[in-house]
């Protein structure tokens, strides 16, 4: 299947992370206004009959929250937002995510946006899905410049979940708080280890076999090219258009 | 009770060097009196992103009119990074108190409270928390001598809240829906200045349907009425958001010359307000 | 989303011992639902009022449903002191954690924001502080060492939150207008249980004018159709209050007997839900 | 003018007080709902042409709290609220308020409804006025069996306010809070220092000479009667109709 698009092939990697079932229950998933493909992913759990509740930032009709913007944070304090989705700038090995800006502090190299809630979220969401298509040994870092959120803390430091895997253009790595190790879990096509290696910055664990990242099924492309793809027009309207060939309507 | 004043009083009654707080590009960003405070030539501003800044601050910041900013992100969002924000923080121009979303309003809600301080979770192991000397971590007091480590973060005061709503009422309420960190921020602030689309009679605490999301007169120290006075930011089903316009800012703001000319045409220009109500 | 349940459901989904939040007179409880917890023979509830108790919390107390309550204050309002509650206390047959309003308010915020702790001013001097071991008086860490005492309460995270809103939409959110400590409440308990006048079609949460007046059903566990379900307290702009059914409950309540009398007549007799809804 | 009523009397007396050019000033007020007496005054004041705002606690129709009976709280701790008014079922002679109960904790003897936002606000508003219309022995003690919120605190310990007055059937007490002591300020018709002492539990100062309190002026009766008895009908229609002889449209 070879007009499978890499959004689309990202889009079903993160919905089956979403529904492994080692990890805690995913009932109530936020998302970012900037992350179209984890939006996708969570829209196809959606479609497909899972009983997820979508709190999609930034929408603008239908914004869930009553309080502001305050009420994320305060659903993910109370234990109510089960996962979350988190990039960076830089990402190192032991997950730590630098949103700030590369260089001396607050970023006098690169300035990045800010930190918007990463160092508060990804220590208090359940679960936490790192994405970010880039993979380059520019973002994939041994060491983050600035550490906007911790990929893990010292024992006895109230931390509720952590990075359950990392989504790149290339790769899926999964996560281990309990040594703050990725591991290579699945190679996207035309990706072996060794091209993973060279274009990461940091130190990996790889198992003995790493198969390749299952391609999205025929039902998932049809959901993703239809029912997602309608929910998302509103809200990421060139995004559809350019994966999904879909306008909407004036 | 509250006449409205005009918006170049408004921006008149903003003392240079004040800390002043302003709601995100989502949140009804009073964008028509951002504009009049660079046409008063406002200096030394303190700028207080709730809990993130986006178009208003990065024109302020271009137009010289910004020393230090106290935010979790500066963004134009789909349109990208804010460019005269990411130049003045490589130039050094501007003092950045980098925070995270949660502390902003953890920080507004001690001063609504009227207390000193409020725990806040996460943050431990950020370089965030390493560079604000004014955030404290304690043992939590509710766990035994010296366990469960917490972050206590100082009230925070802003001397104005500045934000546009959709309408005021006879009395000086303002009504703006959902938005309520607006609400946080004018009950925390000593002064809040609302920019309105229009002024209507009554009174809107006399309405359940529309109370739930007013902010009491009690907050609002001034109203001034701009019509489209948050553009090109949308206004809940008033009016979308003008993605043309602010691409068209940031790219022409990417350099020194292309934002004083985006400037000259959009703020400065004696007929810019008008234009730029005009402009989508 | 969420179906409606029956009202006796629901009081059979609240187990004996749980710790229930309950708003005060004035903002909206679900008197309906406490007349069906006394028919279901709840035993050992532990009741908070948000601030405050009235009418529903003498009620269960009479009926013997109660072994604590936390509350800054129980009464009937204009119709005097709480009969039930008054007699308990003397017989000591129930245990009282006396609070004041904005303490409950602030513990039930820490729940909110999930902050094991929040302070509050005041308080110092109060045998009310005296009696309350888990209120513990700190220095402020931001004054100089052991100096400006302040009390820290700890985070209150009710089982089940109780109250009585005007309608429900199809997405199981539910509409209350401006009581917003019923959110407060909602967002801070494990389970939030809502009777409603009625259920209407569409999502609360798309229109702009009511959307600030809504609890979104991220935190309604379940919602069960009780007409006139706040009677005899005012609904809004719905109806008014009942004074002569309130008087003649405290008249009838000051004594075992008569209480045992209203109780059969008004909430356990076959035909009391009825009889109540038409009793105005 | 024996047709003044006491009630009308009160409220003159603490219309003055709220007034008083030595107390702070009072530019938002708050009432609590079994106030009418207070609120009566408050309306005289605003009446009287007098910017005050007047937040009237448990008023159906404009009610000013969008935020729940928290915002009370709120705006006091603020310092926003200048003025409130509490009673007590016991008072002592160092302004220290009972509304728990007598007898042993918590009210074993007689229990009271309970403290309300006692305990807080009565540090926290800029000043208090206490109004206890019934002057007795039994109200009026010594020492209050339970403290529901001091009068004083010790050095160091922040407090916005203090009593300002304490407003009696029988008479005026000014309260002095470097001392923790009342003094008389002035005897209601009828009244002598005599009288007050035989019906006062505690001890307090007596001036070298102590005023009559002053009637109400003709004037402010007839602000009392008409228009403020007018904003008072919805909230307290038992009081209009016992004082004013007035009823409620139906």
């Amino acid at each position: 299947m070879s007009d499978i698009r890499l959004e689309e092939r990202l889009a079903a990697v993160l919905a089956r992370l979403i529904l492994d079932p080692e990890a805690p229950p995913a009932r109530h998933i936020a998302v970012g206004a900037a992350s179209p493909i984890p939006a996708a992913a969570c829209w196809l759990v959606h479609k497909q009959g899972h009983p997820v509740r979508l709190s999609l930032l930034h929408k603008r009709s239908g914004n869930p929250f009553t309080e502001g913007t305050r009420e994320l944070f305060d659903l993910t304090g109370q234990g109510r937002i089960d996962l979350f989705f988190l990039g960076g700038g830089q990402i190192d090995g032991k997950a730590n995510l630098n949103l700030v800006g590369t260089g001396e502090w607050p970023g006098r190299s690169v300035r990045f946006p800010g930190s918007f809630g990463s160092a508060f979220m990804y220590a208090m969401a359940h679960r936490t899905i790192l994405f970010r298509e880039e993979h380059s040994p520019r973002v994939l870092v041994e060491q983050v410049d600035n550490i906007s959120a911790a990929g893990v803390n010292e024992p006895g430091v109230f931390r509720r979940g952590h990075a359950q895997a990392l989504v790149t253009g290339r790769c899926v790595f999964r996560f281990h708080p309990d040594r703050a190790r990725f591991s290579l879990q699945s190679l996207h096509p035309g990706e072996t280890v060794e091209s993973i290696r060279e274009a990461t910055g940091f130190a990996f664990d790889v198992p003995e076999t790493v198969p390749q990242t299952p391609d999205p099924t025929p039902a998932e492309l049809a959901l993703l090219r239809g029912p997602v793809c309608d929910e998302m027009l509103e809200t990421y309207p060139e995004f559809c258009a350019r994966v999904f060939d879909r306008k909407a309507a004036a | 009770m509250t006449s409205p004043i005009s918006l170049e009083a408004m921006a008149a009654s903003v003392p240079d060097g004040a800390l002043l707080a302003l709601p995100p590009d989502n949140s009804l960003p009073s964008v028509a009196l951002a504009k009049a405070l660079v046409r008063r030539g406002a200096r030394g501003l303190r700028l207080l992103g709730v809990p993130v800044a986006g178009f208003a601050a990065d024109m302020l910041i271009g137009a010289g009119c910004v020393a230090e900013i106290e935010t979790s992100a500066v963004s134009l969002g789909e349109a990208g990074f804010a460019p005269r924000f990411s130049a003045a923080v490589k130039a050094g121009t501007i003092r950045v108190r980098d925070c995270t979303c949660p502390a902003v309003h953890t920080m507004l809600q001690a001063a609504e409270k009227g207390v000193p301080f409020m725990p806040l979770r996460g943050l431990i192991g950020s370089d965030i928390l390493a560079h604000r000397p004014d955030w404290k971590v304690v043992p939590n007091p509710y766990e035994g001598t010296g366990e469960d480590p917490i972050v206590l973060l100082p009230a925070l005061q802003p001397d104005v809240a500045i934000f546009h709503a959709v309408m005021a009422d006879a009395e000086g309420n303002v009504w703006l829906g959902r938005r309520r960190e607006c609400a946080t921020i004018a009950h925390a602030s000593k002064r809040a200045l609302v920019t309105v689309e229009r002024v209507v009679p009554g009174n809107f605490l006399e309405d359940e349907r529309l109370a739930a999301g007013t902010i009491s007169a009690t907050y609002v120290t001034d109203i001034a009425i701009a019509e489209r006075g948050a553009h090109p930011v949308a206004l809940l089903d008033e009016y979308g958001f003008d993605a043309a316009y602010v691409s068209d800012y940031a790219r022409m703001a990417r350099t020194e010359a292309g934002f004083a000319e985006w400037l000259a045409r959009e703020v400065t220009a004696p007929q810019a307000a008008q234009r730029a109500v005009a402009a989508e």
